[in-house]
């Protein structure tokens, strides 16, 4: 392969905050020591918000680890990021959120750019194809996020000591918001839809088994196509089945309508799952504005019985010096604070800056191996925050529980949308968060 | 070679082809009759593009009577029933030449081949050369067939009907919009091929009619009204009235509208 | 079990809410058709830009409800406004159809109809990208229903109505009614004026009608015209129906349909749309039925359409209404 | 002035050349025939004069107005009216439907099918049926009546007899003798009886240029002057 | 030719302009895809919207068998037995779908093929028998992690093996061919092979009658051809290539999913195909699909080292970047708004130009104007140094 000087754009985000003066030239044999990481994300197209945040994310780790300002948003390409005495050569690829183009882009950046490992994957049909078909084949190692099926790594297809994931996955989800509503509400029964697909799949059959275990009746579990739109009838069953609690394993594509419908009939069940990322939360906020009037008041959405829901991570969640570092250099970085998966693809980056320094080399499978079973030192959700299972390399992590509150003025510019989580409910320790080694759902052993 | 028994066709109301009895031998039939008789019907009958109400359809081949009344028009033309269309119907735009040669395939068993290239079948090329001269189309052999003019296009029509070696041929009205002079041509064209094959001919042209028949059977409304040689039918009233009473070249010099009236009535539900 | 459902589905208030749910449809249905059929069912043009014109006729209508009404504006003022914006979105469509026509549809009659589904697919493209791009621009989700734009629709619309034992949607009464309004002025306009006349002559032999007088040209640009304006009109109506919303993923969830209804119609045949439209919305809302209480597979939704179409090309090869073809003299 | 004059007509499908310069003249209330040998360019003249194939060359002028570069639509609306050679019936359309399509006002579509039926009464029975489905004569007469219940003033006739029953001859004789009392014809046509019997003038044609013209009174069907041109 | 390019002073636009290695390899089996649509649509007029079908067959039969999930056939089956597999079941599947489409015609045919693909695309969606994820479609799982052989079954010598990752890396004089590359020409070969297979047919018996069958259906069977049998066979034909096509696809890719297999939008993407190539030219859809490849890829290869928006914003340079135009909007800004992730603006833009100004398509534009006998080996001449 030719030079990569000639061909390689320079990256346009030399606003002097970082310290990539490095990128292009250097090539690689500097004084420092290189990591190239190949970043799937999507950068263009109707889902860039979730390559948005992820990247973002990814980067302020990074830009952590080495005491910088997050570079602003380099879209794809190249960009060179320094922490200590290691250089991160990033090349980020645009996967359009599909799985076709992730493959080629993975294949590529292995194949052509010799990469030393993989990062990113938004979307678990993304991520099973990558690692089946790139990562497994080519025996890289990957940081996976924000794809968030709990398959990946519970499945022996997936899962492998090439796969590691920080973000955190549906399961989780499930276990804390769970048991919360189990234990805490008076919800004794609930109904389970899910889009028909990985992720809703995933939802729905991690819910099942938790809400089984903590003796909630499952009175029913629909699946349907994702967008499916004619909700009144499938909601009309729930509200027929005795449904004290339903819960809907859905992305923005499906959820504002099935909301719409909940809020425009009256049911007597509250809904409850997973907190979303900005984009639902603002389609969602819309969607009680248009229903229930405006202006939003907290009063009005608990009538509304939305919530409560888990999340995996929002700004306003966690105190601690970390994090506020994080919101801080994120929000003027970009603008927006950080979403749902901004903390785990940090916690990604922050990982594998320390798994570069624990074992001194920049190989891949160094950086694997080191990662086994790591605590991460430097996260969004405190110091340890999370840490890496020797059994599956998913890493656990804290969760809260909240309930969905009008957006404050403080955070009107930067959150955007008409709802926020609100304080959080309860917290979920790391512990109780993930699939345990010995749970028949686990069929990962490493 | 070829007979009908109460061949009937009914569209909605209306009978457009009555219980037909008629047999053609190796000879040179004419088929005359009002506009709306029935012939075209008929024919499409015959080729089992249209189906019968009614009554059987029988080919003669080796002797004996062979029933093909719901034969499906590929059938009956790889039965040796040819026919050309009154309203032109070819391949528009292929080349003259590749009209006929297709047609003349048809006729082999090696249509079907699909691996071998149609070059190494000179003989279909040859002979689609050969009937093309006959009717005086091979100066424009390598033309597109849409680019040809009316007339010209009149006789591709006999051309195609001609390929593949006919065991029996239907020719629907082929002189319709042929210039007087190439009229001649092609009755001589048809009188050449009644040599070889059994014809059964549409036209309008009496001068061609009544010179190379052997025979003439007049559908009127549907219905058989006359059947014998040239002269007899020619001096048939029933003929004269339901038909022939045409034009006469300076008739319209009188005031003939009472004749026009005469005819509504016979017209009737042709 | 099926049977217990089938005792369920056949029971007066299950059955009349199907079919009021199912007319509803139908409604939607011939609404998006309706278009589509005009143009490719009577000038054999097939635009497959028509479901991104329906989608574009969804964002405007969307605007003009969403920059006129406000929190305090009044049920009635707002259905006025509704009517007003499907109004205004027919028109500017109908101008935008003129404008497309003339320019790049026209040089396209004589050429085989696949040219024009490479050109109505790449106008496609142009569309949707534009849309997206502009939406980027005011940050609107473009995979979502605009929320604002439905959240002026009138609350009385939300809301359910008793037909005796039947419960129905004011919404689905609605819908009813603009596509019984649609059908009967297409009706009109086809039967009412020559263009009908005009319109079939001249896409069956251009030159021989432009031979009688008939300015082929200009019957074909006001046909297609209307036919956009139409498109558009449809999408102002489903910007309010939360089922449709005003999203881009629209124009394809509208596309489809609307051709199926014009082909198991007939081509060129209006009748033949109409009734396809009842017979596909009906099928719709009993397989919804039959979907949300007995029937778990995800896929049964998307496959209704489709059934339909087969079967009913297997059992009339030539659609509902669709004229055989002439065999040959 | 003639009411159509055409000038040194030059006219090419593609490449080939078919008209080498076509002289022509029709006189209102004429009815001129115009006879040549198969392919001789006799339909592309009809063609060439309403516009639908423009010719690179020369003048047409109808009623002192040019109408070289006028859409087709245009130069019918001139009064100008067509009965092709292939009928080209609307096949999809019902008889009564071909003819309304033929009639611009809609407050003459009564005199106009009642014109049309008087001339050929088999359409009238048959009026509400396909005319794709009509026998192939039926189809001639009613691409006729389609042309004589428009409101022209010079009607070009392409071989209206064709395929046409001998009395069925008769009567489109009739009806277009009847209708040259107010209409001027320019008539092609292959029985040169009933054209010469029709016209008043005659022009040959032959190899794209008008070659002989004159008074039909003064030769027969087989005069010389045919021979040499009609003959191969 | 491509690394001399590639280093050369242009090589910015070089990089812009030419497809990637890995791109020409997709042009290959789709481009035979789209070659055996236009095979049955553009040859007997027969418009096969439901296309897609056969080459999803193809695909999801070469992946089955590696994964052991066909019956009879291990992992271990001959990449050319598999390909030959999918090829039949596809025939068969042409046949069944045929038997019933067939009596339509126009865009009724178009229709209700569209209509069995779309319900073959559903159910293969929800088919839990061919991957875990049955909605994103399988892949070749570790049964079969070495590379597809395309070759000679069973002499090792005369095979090769495919993929990016998998293939075999060849030594020839003084360079090595990489992986992708060795895909590049056994796929190539395998392609051409196909293209002349049907370029025979074409040019058969056969073939004239699919010729007449568009050109005047009613006429054909006059004369004495059962047309429902020959359009039957051409179908059954045109299945097993597009077959082939997805088993090669799927041999390169490793993995497949509905909806870059069975969807009605790949078919789509072959009728474009052979309509910017030429309808009716066969080997033009090849160069269609090339070209549309090379637009899309020209357009939309924001950041991956060449297309327009990375070349834009090197030509321009930082500081003509960061200008403002209008508030606070910088031309930077400006291009990306217009270009990031909107190739299908200018995709769209091309077709609508393509239909307007290049009707006949570039194959058949170009026999038009380089006339018969030339333009019939142009093809096969250009195909050999199309790299
Ligand atoms: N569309 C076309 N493209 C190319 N050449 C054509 C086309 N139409 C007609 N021609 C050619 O133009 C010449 C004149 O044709 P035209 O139809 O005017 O003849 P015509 O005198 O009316 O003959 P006929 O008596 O057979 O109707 C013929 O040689 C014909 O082949
Ligand atoms: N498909 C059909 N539907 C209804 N009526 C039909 C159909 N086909 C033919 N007819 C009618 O049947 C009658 C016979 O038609 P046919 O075409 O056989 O007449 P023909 O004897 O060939 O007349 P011509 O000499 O005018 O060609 C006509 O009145 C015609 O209108
Ligand atoms: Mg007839
Ligand atoms: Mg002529």
């Amino acid at each position: 392969v030719s030079d990569d000087s000639s061909m390689t754009e320079q990256d346009d985000s030399d606003g002097g905050t970082t310290d990539s003066g490095t990128n292009g030239e250097s090539g690689g044999s500097g004084s420092a020591q290189t990591v190239s990481i190949g970043v799937l994300q999507p950068r263009a197209g109707d889902l860039k918000y979730y390559g948005d945040q992820s990247l973002w994310g990814f980067l302020s780790g990074l830009a952590y680890k080495g005491d910088t300002d997050p570079p602003t948003d380099p879209g794809s390409g190249e960009i060179t990021i320094t922490a200590g005495d290691t250089e991160y050569r990033l090349l980020i690829r645009d996967t359009e959120f599909s799985a076709d183009t992730a493959q080629t882009a993975a294949t590529n950046l292995v194949e052509n750019e010799d990469v030393d490992m993989l990062a990113g994957c938004a979307s678990s049909a993304v991520a099973s194809r990558v690692v089946t078909t790139v990562v497994n084949q080519a025996q890289i190692p990957i940081m996976l996020g924000p794809a968030a099926s709990a398959d990946i790594t519970s499945n022996s297809d997936t899962c492998s000591d090439l796969v590691y994931r920080a973000s955190e996955n549906t399961a989780m989800d499930a276990r804390s918001g769970g048991k919360y509503v189990a234990r805490e509400t008076d919800v004794s029964s609930v109904y389970l839809f899910g889009a028909d697909y990985s992720f809703g799949r995933a939802v729905v059959n991690n819910y099942r088994d938790v809400l089984e275990a903590e003796g909630v009746d499952i009175v029913g579990e629909r699946f349907v196509e994702q967008g499916y739109a004619e909700w009144e009838g499938l909601l009309d069953n729930a509200e027929e089945a005795g449904a004290e609690g339903v819960v809907g394993g859905f992305t923005v594509a499906t959820l504002p309508a099935m909301f719409n419908a909940f809020l425009s009939g009256e049911y007597s069940y509250r809904v409850f799952g997973g907190f979303a990322t900005r984009i639902t939360n603002s389609v969602v906020g819309g969607t009680m504005q248009s229903v229930l009037g405006e202006p939003l008041t907290a009063e009005k959405i608990r009538d509304s019985q939305l919530g409560p829901f888990t999340t995996r991570y929002h700004w306003n969640q966690y105190d601690n010096p970390i994090n506020d570092a994080f919101v801080d250099s994120y929000t003027s970085a970009y603008g927006v604070v950080p979403d749902l998966f901004s903390a785990g693809t940090f916690t990604g980056a922050s990982a594998i800056h320390q798994a570069v320094q624990e074992s001194g080399s920049t190989e891949g499978s160094d950086i694997a191996d080191a990662l086994k079973g790591m605590t991460v030192t430097d996260t969004p959700k405190g110091e340890n925050g999370y840490t890496f299972q020797e059994y599956n390399n998913q890493a656990r992590s804290a969760m809260t529980v909240a309930n969905p509150i009008p957006t404050t003025d403080e955070w009107a510019d930067s959150w955007g949308a008409a709802i926020m989580p609100g304080d959080p409910l309860a917290r979920i320790s790391a512990d109780e968060t993930t699939i345990p080694q010995d749970s028949d759902q686990m069929g990962c052993s490493l | 070679m070829l007979r009908t028994q109460g061949l009937t066709r009914e569209f909605g109301g209306l009978t457009a082809v009555d219980s037909v009895d008629f047999e053609l031998d190796a000879e040179l039939c004419s088929l005359i009759g009002p506009n709306g008789a029935g012939k075209t019907t008929f024919f499409n009958l015959l080729t089992g593009t249209l189906s019968p109400t009614e009554g059987t359809v029988e080919l003669r081949r080796d002797g004996a009577w062979q029933d093909i009344t719901d034969a499906s028009p590929h059938e009956t033309a790889s039965k040796g029933i040819h026919r050309s269309y009154q309203v032109t119907n070819v391949f528009p735009n292929s080349t003259v030449l590749e009209n006929v040669r297709v047609a003349e395939q048809a006729h082999s068993d090696d249509a079907t081949t699909f691996w071998r290239n149609v070059d190494h079948y000179d003989e279909f090329t040859e002979r689609a050369h050969e009937i093309l001269d006959r009717v005086g189309l091979s100066h424009r052999a390598e033309d597109l067939a849409s680019t040809l003019s009316h007339g010209a296009k009149r006789k591709l029509e006999v051309a195609i009907a001609l390929a593949g070696d006919p065991a029996i041929l239907l020719l629907d009205e082929p002189n319709a919009g042929v210039s007087s002079e190439s009229v001649d041509e092609i009755r001589a064209l048809i009188e050449a091929v009644a040599e070889d094959y059994p014809v059964l001919l549409v036209e309008h042209n009496m001068d061609i009619v009544m010179g190379v028949s052997d025979r003439v059977v007049v559908l009127h409304q549907g219905a058989v009204i006359a059947d014998g040689p040239p002269a007899e039918v020619r001096a048939n009233p029933d003929v004269q009235s339901a038909y022939l009473g045409g034009y006469e070249p300076g008739s319209l010099d009188d005031d003939t509208t009472a004749a026009g009236s005469d005819r509504d009535s016979e017209e009737g539900t042709a | 079990m099926i049977v217990e459902a089938l005792a369920e589905f056949l029971t007066l208030g299950e059955l009349g809410g199907v079919i009021v749910n199912g007319l509803a449809k139908s409604a939607l249905y011939v609404m998006i058709a309706s278009g589509l059929t005009l143009i490719f069912g009577l000038m054999g043009v097939l635009n497959f830009a028509h479901g991104s014109l329906t989608m574009v006729g969804a964002y405007l209508g969307g605007l003009l409800m969403v920059v006129t009404v406000t929190g305090g504006t009044a049920p009635l003022t707002r259905l006025g406004l509704f009517f007003l914006a499907i109004a205004v979105v027919f028109a500017l469509l109908t101008v935008l159809g003129g404008a497309i026509e003339t320019t790049i549809i026209r040089p396209l009659y004589d050429r085989p109809p696949i040219y024009q589904i490479l050109l109505t697919f790449g106008l496609t493209l142009v569309i949707e990208e534009v849309v997206r791009i502009v939406l980027g621009v005011y940050d609107l989700q473009p995979l979502s229903d605009w929320q604002a734009a439905l959240a002026t629709k009138p609350q009385f619309l939300r809301e359910p109505v008793a037909l005796g034992p039947v419960s129905a949607g004011w919404m689905s009464l609605f819908q009813i009614l603009l596509g019984t309004i649609t059908v009967v002025g297409i009706w009109a306009f086809l039967t009412k004026t020559r263009y009908g006349l005009y319109i079939r002559a001249g896409s069956e032999d251009t030159e021989m009608a432009s031979a009688l007088g008939i300015d082929v040209r200009q019957v074909f640009t006001v046909v297609f015209a209307l036919g956009i304006g139409l498109a558009g009109a449809a999408g102002t109506l489903l910007m309010w129906d939360p089922t449709w919303g005003a999203s881009v993923p629209l124009a394809a969830e509208t596309l489809l349909p609307a051709f199926i209804v014009v082909i198991v119609g007939g081509l060129g045949t209006f009748r033949g749309t109409v009734v396809a439209a009842l017979v596909v919305g009906m099928a719709d809302a009993v397989t919804t039925w039959w979907f949300q209480n007995v029937i778990e597979f995800t896929g049964l939704p998307e496959l209704v359409l489709f059934l339909v179409l087969v079967v009913t090309l297997i059992v009339r090869p030539q659609g509902l209404f669709g004229v055989e073809e002439v065999g040959g003299h | 002035m003639s009411l159509l004059e055409l000038d040194g007509v030059h006219t090419y499908y593609g490449d080939s050349h078919i008209l080498e310069g076509v002289d022509l003249a029709v006189e209102k209330g004429e009815v001129v025939a115009l006879a040549g040998r198969n392919g001789v360019g006799k339909t592309t003249t009809l063609r060439t004069i309403l516009q639908l194939t423009p010719p690179r060359e020369g003048s047409i002028t109808f009623r002192d107005e040019s109408l070289v570069g006028l859409e087709t639509h245009e130069v019918a609306s001139r009064g100008l009216g067509w009965i092709p050679e292939d009928r080209r019936i609307f096949g999809q359309l019902t008889v009564e439907e071909n003819l309304r399509a033929a009639i611009p006002d809609p407050d003459d579509v009564r005199d106009g099918l009642r014109l049309a039926f008087d001339s050929f009464p088999i359409l009238e029975e048959r009026r509400g049926q396909d005319a794709g489905t009509l026998s192939g004569g039926q189809q001639q007469m009613l691409a006729i009546a389609r042309g004589l219940v428009g409101d022209n003033d010079l009607l070009l006739v392409d071989e209206p007899s064709e395929g046409l029953a001998p009395q069925i001859v008769a009567d489109v004789a009739e009806a277009l003798s009847k209708a040259s009392e107010d209409v001027t014809m320019l008539l092609v046509e292959q029985n040169l009886p009933l054209a010469l019997d029709l016209a008043d003038r005659f022009y040959i044609l032959d190899k794209g240029r008008v070659v002989d013209d004159g008074e039909t009174a003064a030769v027969t069907a087989d005069d010389e002057r045919f021979r040499r041109y009609l003959s191969a | 030719m491509y690394h001399t390019l590639l280093n050369s002073p242009v090589s910015a636009e070089t990089q812009m302009l030419l497809p990637t290695v890995e791109t020409m390899v997709g042009v290959l089996y789709f481009g035979l895809f789209a070659i055996s649509f236009d095979f049955i649509s553009g040859y007997t007029g027969y418009l096969s919207f439901g296309h897609a079908v056969f080459y999803g067959t193809g695909a999801y039969t070469v992946i089955l068998i590696a994964n052991g999930k066909l019956p009879l056939l291990g992992p271990g089956t001959p990449f050319m037995l598999s390909l030959l597999v999918g090829g039949l079941i596809a025939v068969v599947l042409a046949i069944l779908v045929g038997l019933v489409s067939f009596r339509l015609s126009g865009v009724y045919f178009a229709m209700i093929t569209l209509g069995f693909a779309q319900v073959f695309y559903v159910f293969v969606r929800g088919w839990d028998y061919v991957a875990t994820n049955p909605r994103d479609g399988p892949a070749v799982g570790p049964s079969h992690a070495e590379g597809f052989q395309i070759g000679a079954p069973g002499i090792d010598q005369l095979s090769l093996s495919i993929g990016v990752l998998t293939g075999d890396e060849v030594a020839l004089l003084e360079s090595t061919l990489s992986g992708t590359e060795v895909s590049y020409y056994m796929i190539g070969l395998v392609v051409l092979a196909c293209y002349f297979a049907m370029q025979r047919v074409i040019h058969s018996p056969f073939g004239r009658v699919m010729i007449a069958i568009r050109e005047n259906e009613e006429r054909a069977v006059a004369i004495g051809y059962n047309t429902y049998l020959y359009k039957l066979g051409a179908f059954a034909i045109s299945g097993f290539f597009a077959a082939v096509a997805g088993g090669l696809f799927a041999g390169f890719k490793r993995s497949a999913s509905p909806e870059n297999s069975f969807y009605f939008l790949v078919t789509g993407d072959a009728l474009l195909a052979s309509i910017i190539g030429g309808f009716g030219t066969l080997a033009g859809s090849l160069y269609g699909h090339l070209f549309d490849e090379t637009v899309r890829e020209f357009l939309s290869k924001a950041g991956q080292g060449g297309g327009l928006l990375p070349y834009l914003r090197a030509l321009l340079g930082q500081e003509t970047l960061d200008a403002t135009l209008v508030g606070d909007t910088t031309i930077g800004g400006l291009i990306d708004l217009l270009l990031n992730g909107h190739a299908s603006l200018y995709v769209g833009l091309v077709f609508v130009l393509f239909v307007l100004y290049v009707p006949d398509g570039l194959l058949g534009t170009l026999r038009e104007r380089l006339g018969g006998t030339f333009a019939e080996a142009l093809p096969a001449k250009l195909w050999g140094d199309s790299e």
